[in-house]
């Protein structure tokens, strides 16, 4: 399948429309058989401050994106200003033709750090404060650039739809960029038109209107770019079924999937979008038939109340799981602890983003590794898994459930933004292998006699009974307890108790496969292992294979479960090799330092990220380059992103 | 075979101080239980940390003795996932109106069938006797360094005002009619809420049983002590709602008499209104089979173990076909 | 100074004047010229359950128990119970005679576990029920039985003071006790007087109601026992100046000397004591006269009012503070991770216990040493300091302020119950030596054009000015910000000012003079060191003094600065031992695992307890000699206590 | 010189949508500042988590944008330690009564000087219109999957309840209203509450600009619209308890109109009572210099640098001779 790689972007003015550009965009590649990566930008803001989506296309998956963009699709002055510099030499940019004009340094969304910068640009390089300037040292270095008139287009439209007042299609410039975008790829207009009635399937209205939009768009291309854009895009047939998804699908997916039955949170970017989706869907299709499934989604007053509520649905025996991203995890933290302290079943989806405190609300960030194992006051056992991409997170979502209960401790699932809130296609997900596992739970007819809710038994875990069970009855405690639950200081009893709970990590040890814990790519044997974790998986596999290709001798660690960290493997695995090479987004190389800390073994090289914008192929594979060479220092701080 | 309270004792030592009056509470709670004859096996006690939290130990029920502060949102969570079980909360002032304060607000939103009784001595008993949210302005209890700079919150106008739909004050030593009161809350369909004044001997030497009981003012002429504690029933105090055109006017009664504080107590059932849908039956307008089919007791998987989720429709919306 | 050490322990309900007796003996040793350590232990309950003292006399200064008791001075049969196995073979106890028939096992106090454990007991060594059972088999080993008629003494002393409710004098067993244990160790009587006298000083009538009591249980001590009991206490003489003081006291002591002026506190064992200290001394002395100086001491609705309160205060200028231990500092760290990211100078005093969760809260631990360095979504610097005494609690709480505010960061001061609880006499505390340093602040004067709050510099600490200066307007915001301290999303921004905060970590390695952040005990060169942190210091440097004694070559490293870690100066002290023993009171030996993750030396020996109860000389001693001789396991577990 | 509104103005890009209520509102509150002629580095505004947590960004005073749900404790902080600051507080409904409902419930105990506006749209805006605790049971705004299925928080009567002595409501459209309100709040002296009610044009599509000028219910005579607004001083209503004694009362009466929704919405002060004593009065009586010299001006080191303290007062308590 040699179908060119395409890399677009589209940006402008947050509720401008940008994410249904890039969601048509992306739908119409799919179904002309191509794979789509796509990342969204914007600022924690709802209309007005920039937001872009960065768009990878290609005939095979892909998970990250690359440093290009081969098309920018502008919906105003800044985004081009913003990105002017990412487009590669013989790339294009779609823009405003009445905007061209405008005096950069006087956009008014431009923070006070932009504008320093892009007046110490344009000074340096001697440029004019238009706009026009820019595009036309783009110009010297051989972008195209494409001026289109949006209003006269708007208008035509208008005037055909026997629409009055242009403001009732201003709102779209964004599928006239698709238009023009797919005009100058020459892509198959049919399936444009397909991806804006399903997107719009709704409002039969909307969707003509934005066909038309499209269409007028697509003929003005045509007709006026004719064979100037050297970039085009193919369709191509094929078989497979496959999905769009975003990482907040996926993993709500995953929580049904896994049998999830009360799902609690409070609003937070970027984890809110799961829960609403999942109470947008809340009563459940089954295979048994009618009105036997349906998903509980209770918004609550605070984080607080989400842990805790969370932690009393699950007693009661419902699958129960909560998600948010650092702030509300943070208050999290002292029901963690008596959910660690109480062996309390309960998963909880924690989106990382750009930290600390409120941070960069809807930026990529993986700060929080070190936090999630360490929350909480005390030391229990808990389970923190990392998903690497979208489809992990769908089956790491479901088999959170499973760790939970057979375990009977929190698990804590790390997703971040550049996941959550990524969509690309992918194979429709396969959930046939996956069994429930709901560990020891004892029912009304297997209780007979005393129970004890926290018997001491050789593996640490104890039957599980839940509240309201006939002839179960017992207690619960955030204080130390005994074994039937009731608060015991007695000296013997806490070294007991404290080891019971603790010892079921040696059991995940032990019984979960290795398999589930790691992923591991390229070379077994190699000299160079690079290791990381959570999403820069999709662009350190993609370097991998391209250095692979070039030949160098390369492996790469993903480690899923980070804890109870597999050790023994990871000692195995890094003990002799040559360069060890942690790929993180965060400042200091957090999982590195649990690696030291569990095996000894000094981490040789950091290649770290922590600008909110996540990695890309290209960085990566550049920085690990740099490593193997023998050219770079011990530790690379990458920068890419607007 | 009818349940005596004995049948819901546990084996623990009930370790509060001499004359405490959750004592009393506590007595009142199993007799209460029992005389509804409510199976051990289909009760929960949810309770915070403080004195107040450690009731679920002594009952025998379960017990799930959670945070300081948290009782509320565990206690939804458990009735959420199975509304077939009669959840009953306490837990202390400072826990329910300190650090709680915002469950206790946003609880009243709710309205989830449920009952919550606060242990209210005005006092952080278990810390050893700091101010809690009810001590009053200027009081300065046993073991303050310094008098109270903060005003009281009151917990009946505050719970009103939150949307609790059946609002009640009960005196910890009066046990029959707390018991009353705990019964008629427990079958309130709603969110019941009590708030029970609690001497603590230890702490709090100011709302003593013997202040509540006048023993300081006596009657001039019998020389008997003059309670400061009334009940609303005798005076005809009619606290239900039974059209909610009256539910303002009575919410501002009701509050009014919150106000009473001082030489007249005003105990009993403030407000009661059930014509404010609970949360269950909300929820079973969107999920009809919500109770019949609870979260808690839905089959989640199939005899291989197999989920018995159908994912189709999802993936019908999310398809790139 | 050849004084007998004399290890006494009272015990009793809890609310049965425990705490006076111990501290009327306390004082009453003090006066007598001789150092005296106590340890408090109480269950989380106010009256009923049982609580005891450990108090250890000696001619040198203590900060720790020995497994030994001397003397057990019983106001109940449960104590006898309790203790009764750690009295030494020529020990004696002191109980009511009319006690000694109690069946023991139907004590209502007991716990279930302790009673299995018990009849268990009872069975193995073929005893009796009764509680003169067990004490004849004391006796067997040597142990001296006092009975005392307490209800007849109290009688006799209810006639003198002309009382007819004999529940009126109940209240003295107490007091009683001491008489009676004085009299046994043949102490000078006045010295107790004279404690009795302070303790109450403000109740006349108490205080003659005790001297009479003691009197009359010393003469019937001296008339009953004479001669029969081995141990002796004598006074010595001493020109020191010396103070009876707490842990807690120490803290808010050193907070007032290093110029707090606000704290918040939500009241939590075994924190509460601290604000309630320093509120019932709001109102300052200070040398520059009168109405000059007063701390305001606010109790919030919640810890996580109480840290955020501090940080408002510190930003409008005045040096704040918090305290609390784990599950408070849980619903602190959203907002101490709004301090890290706005470079908030507040200080958080963390007293540790048994934990996770509620655990058991009045008891001691030091679980919390991960969580403290980890706490709060993402990276931000930090400072991390743990006190190894009560002396060091003092100095520890005032320097905080000045590395606070000289490096613009939130300090958590770890204590933990055993130190905050337990009271020892010492040396008057010299502060002469202590100078406050508040860091680069500018006033009005100083403030000329543009500020910038979060000017980038070299050492990354930017000029501070208070919330109400002239001329320095300025924003704090939670999100990532310029160095105006306004909103910014541009990453290269964001790749500078993560950098500028987490660089002064750097800059603290460099300037704070080693002594500060770690103690060194013993044999520089030696070939075994034992590195740990926090209160396990008194156990251990007893214990390296009886074992350098012993002629082994031991050094101890007690890390003072847990954040940054000073992992310089820990490589080279470490890296050639031959023998690391890590002593820690938690399960996981968490400053093993970071001194790992820092110097990748691994830790050969680990001594961990987490039973409740702080260590013993003793028990370090023993296991510490287990390694030197090589015959101690990897991980040795320490259970000594009740 | 006399202070300007533009005194107020940052550079900093206001990112509101267009048409949104907080426009209204930040100009009412620039315009506040400067006919009281409060000299920028004297006012210190702190802000919560929401769009309604961005003013301080675009307002020249120092600003403190803190976390979602905890502008009253760093408020406070900063109060108590500087008494001498002007210290407004702002914050989005979902901050201020939702996660922060149990700050906003205890700082009324406290009653310190201060001013909290509450911008009230009834919808979480900034994270893209989920339903705050004001919106209503039953409605479902633009972006809810489902209808809200929790009874709404009234904000006036929860802050009546809790204390605060200064409680009003104003709109965000009408500027100069909401001015002349703002300036009262701060001159208040006490805790001040005001319930702005702020349309949220890109999320909440039931309680629009529209709405609330009643453009759906036209006058059949004039075809005017009918607006739902109305103010408490047009019809005479005193908010002002100018004894003790007619405290009560004056809450119920405020209570009752905070009742009133939907058709007949009342602006204006509900309630107002200088009588209780301010925190700085409180504790002046335990401090007499606690103003004259607050914590955050204390000199607490001499020019050597060593501490002011003077530990001797300690020492003699705790000493062992
Ligand atoms: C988060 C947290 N903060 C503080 C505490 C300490 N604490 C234990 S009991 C208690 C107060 C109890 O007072 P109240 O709720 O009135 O109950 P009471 O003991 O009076 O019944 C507090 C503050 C805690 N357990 N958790
Ligand atoms: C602890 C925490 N939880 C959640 C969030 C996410 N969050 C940001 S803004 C917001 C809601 C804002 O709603 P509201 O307070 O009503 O303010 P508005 O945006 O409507 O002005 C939330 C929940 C957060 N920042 N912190
Ligand atoms: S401290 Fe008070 S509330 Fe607690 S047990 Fe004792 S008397 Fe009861
Ligand atoms: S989302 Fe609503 S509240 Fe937020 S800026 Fe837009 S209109 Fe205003
Ligand atoms: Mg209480
Ligand atoms: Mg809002």
């Amino acid at each position: 399948m040699a179908v060119e790689e395409i890399n677009w972007m589209s940006g402008g003015p947050q509720g401008s429309g940008v994410d249904t550009a890039a969601n048509i965009f992306g739908r119409a590649c799919g179904y002309g058989g191509l794979y789509v990566y796509g990342r969204r930008e914007y600022h924690s803001n709802i209309k007005g401050l920039h937001s872009y989506f960065h768009l990878r296309i290609s005939g095979n998956e892909v998970s990250a994106n690359v440093n290009d963009v081969d098309l920018l699709a502008a919906f105003d002055a800044e985004t081009v200003v913003r990105h002017i510099n990412e487009v590669v030499s013989d790339g294009g940019i779609i823009v405003d033709k009445d905007q061209v004009e405008t005096k950069v340094l006087s956009i008014p969304t431009l923070t006070y750090e932009l504008r320093s910068e892009l007046r110490q640009y344009l000074d340096k390089k001697g440029l004019g404060d238009s706009l026009s300037d820019l595009l036309a040292d783009a110009g010297k270095s051989g972008v195209h650039v494409f001026q289109v008139p949006y209003m006269d287009l708007l208008k035509q439209i208008a005037d055909k739809l026997k629409i009055e007042q242009l403001s009732k299609v201003t709102r779209m410039i964004n599928v006239l960029t698709i238009g023009i975008s797919f005009g100058l790829l020459d892509y198959d207009e049919s399936l444009v038109e397909k991806a804006i009635r399903t997107f719009f399937a709704e409002k039969p209205r909307i969707v003509d209107m934005n066909i038309l939009a499209v269409k007028t768009a697509y003929d003005y291309a045509k007709q006026n770019f004719q064979n100037n854009f050297g970039h085009k895009l193919q369709k191509i047939e094929i078989d497979e079924k496959r999905i769009f998804i975003s990482g907040n699908q996926a993993v709500a997916l995953g929580k049904v999937l896994g049998g999830c039955r009360v799902q609690t949170y409070y609003p937070i970017t970027p984890a809110a979008d799961e829960s609403e989706y999942l109470e947008a869907h809340e009563i459940l299709k089954t295979k048994l038939g009618e009105e036997r499934g349906a998903i509980i989604v209770m918004q609550t007053e605070d984080e607080i109340a989400a842990i805790n509520m969370a932690s009393g649905a699950a007693l009661a025996g419902a699958r129960a799981a909560t998600a948010t991203s650092g702030p509300g995890f943070s208050l999290m933290v002292e029901g963690l602890a008596w959910a660690g302290n109480s062996e309390v079943p309960v998963v909880i989806t924690y989106y990382q983003r750009g930290a600390p405190s409120t941070g960069l609300p809807t930026r990529h960030g993986q700060d929080d590794l070190r936090f999630a194992l360490h929350a909480g006051h005390g030391e229990f056992a808990r389970i923190v898994l990392a998903s690497g991409d979208i489809r992990e997170c769908f089956y790491d979502a479901a088999a959170a459930f499973n760790y939970a209960e057979k375990y009977q401790m929190p698990v804590i699932h790390l997703i971040d933004k550049a996941m959550g809130n990524s969509s690309q296609t992918c194979a429709l997900f396969d959930s046939s292998m996956f069994k429930i596992e709901r560990g020891n739970i004892l029912d009304e007819t297997q209780l007979i006699g005393e129970y004890k809710r926290f018997k001491f038994t050789e593996s640490g875990i104890s039957p599980r009974v839940f509240l309201g069970t006939k002839n179960g009855v017992h207690w619960y405690t955030g204080d130390e307890h005994n074994e039937f639950g009731h608060i015991s200081e007695e000296p013997a009893n806490r070294t007991l108790m404290v080891e019971k709970r603790m010892k079921k990590l040696d059991l995940i040890e032990k019984e979960v496969p290795i398999e589930e814990r790691i992923n591991f790519f390229g070379d077994k044997n190699a000299k160079n292992i690079i290791v990381s974790w959570g999403s820069p998986k999709g662009a350190i596999v993609e370097a991998l294979q391209k250095l692979t290709q070039e030949g160098f001798n390369l492996g790469f660690i993903q480690v899923r479960m980070m804890h109870p960290l597999p050790k023994e493997y990871l000692t195995d695995a890094l003990q002799n090799t040559e360069k060890i090479i942690d790929v993180e987004m965060n400042y200091s190389g957090q999982l590195g330092g649990i690696i030291r800390e569990k095996t000894g073994i000094p981490i040789g090289f950091h290649i770290l990220k922590w600008n909110g914008r996540p990695m890309t192929t290209t960085e990566v594979y550049e920085a690990v380059k740099l490593v193997l060479f023998n050219k770079a220092p011990k530790r690379q701080v990458l920068t890419y992103g607007s | 075979m009818a349940l005596k309270m004995s049948d819901f004792k546990t084996d623990v030592f009930v370790d509060w101080c001499p004359g405490c009056g959750n004592f009393g509470i506590l007595a009142s709670l199993q007799m209460a239980l029992a005389e509804l004859g409510l199976e051990p096996h289909r009760v929960v006690l949810v309770s915070g940390i403080g004195c107040s939290g450690k009731p679920p130990h002594f009952v025998k029920t379960y017990g799930v003795h959670t945070l300081h502060g948290r009782t509320l949102p565990f206690a939804q969570g458990i009735k959420i996932a199975n509304p077939e079980l009669e959840v009953i909360v306490m837990g202390g002032d400072g826990d329910g109106l300190g650090i709680g304060a915002g469950h206790f607000v946003n609880a009243g939103r709710r309205n989830i069938d449920m009952t919550y009784l606060i242990h209210n001595n005005a006092v952080y008993g278990l810390t050893k006797g700091q101010a809690s949210p009810t001590l009053r302005l200027g009081l300065r209890t046993k073991s303050l360094p310094k008098p109270n700079i903060n005003e009281a919150v009151n917990p009946i106008a505050l719970a009103i005002v939150s949307g609790y739909t059946f609002v009640a004050r009960v005196y910890a030593y009066d046990t029959k009619h707390l018991k009353e009161i705990i019964k008629q809350a427990i079958q309130h369909k709603g969110l019941a809420f009590v708030d029970i004044l609690q001497p603590c001997p230890t702490y709090n030497d100011i709302n003593t049983k013997d202040w509540y009981a006048g023993e300081d003012r006596k009657d001039p002429k019998t020389g008997k002590p003059m309670s400061r504690l009334y009940k609303l029933e005798e005076i005809g105090y009619d606290p239900l709602v039974k059209d909610l055109s009256e539910d303002i006017a009575k919410k501002l009664v009701a509050i009014e008499k919150a106000q009473e504080w001082g030489d007249e107590i005003p105990l009993g059932i403030f407000y009661k209104n059930e014509l404010v849908p609970t949360f269950e039956a909300r929820i079973s307008q969107r999920i009809p089979f919500y109770v019949a089919n609870a979260p808690a007791k839905q089959q989640i998987s199939d005899e291989t173990g197999a989920s018995v989720a159908d994912l189709s429709e999802f993936f019908e919306e999310l398809k790139m076909s």
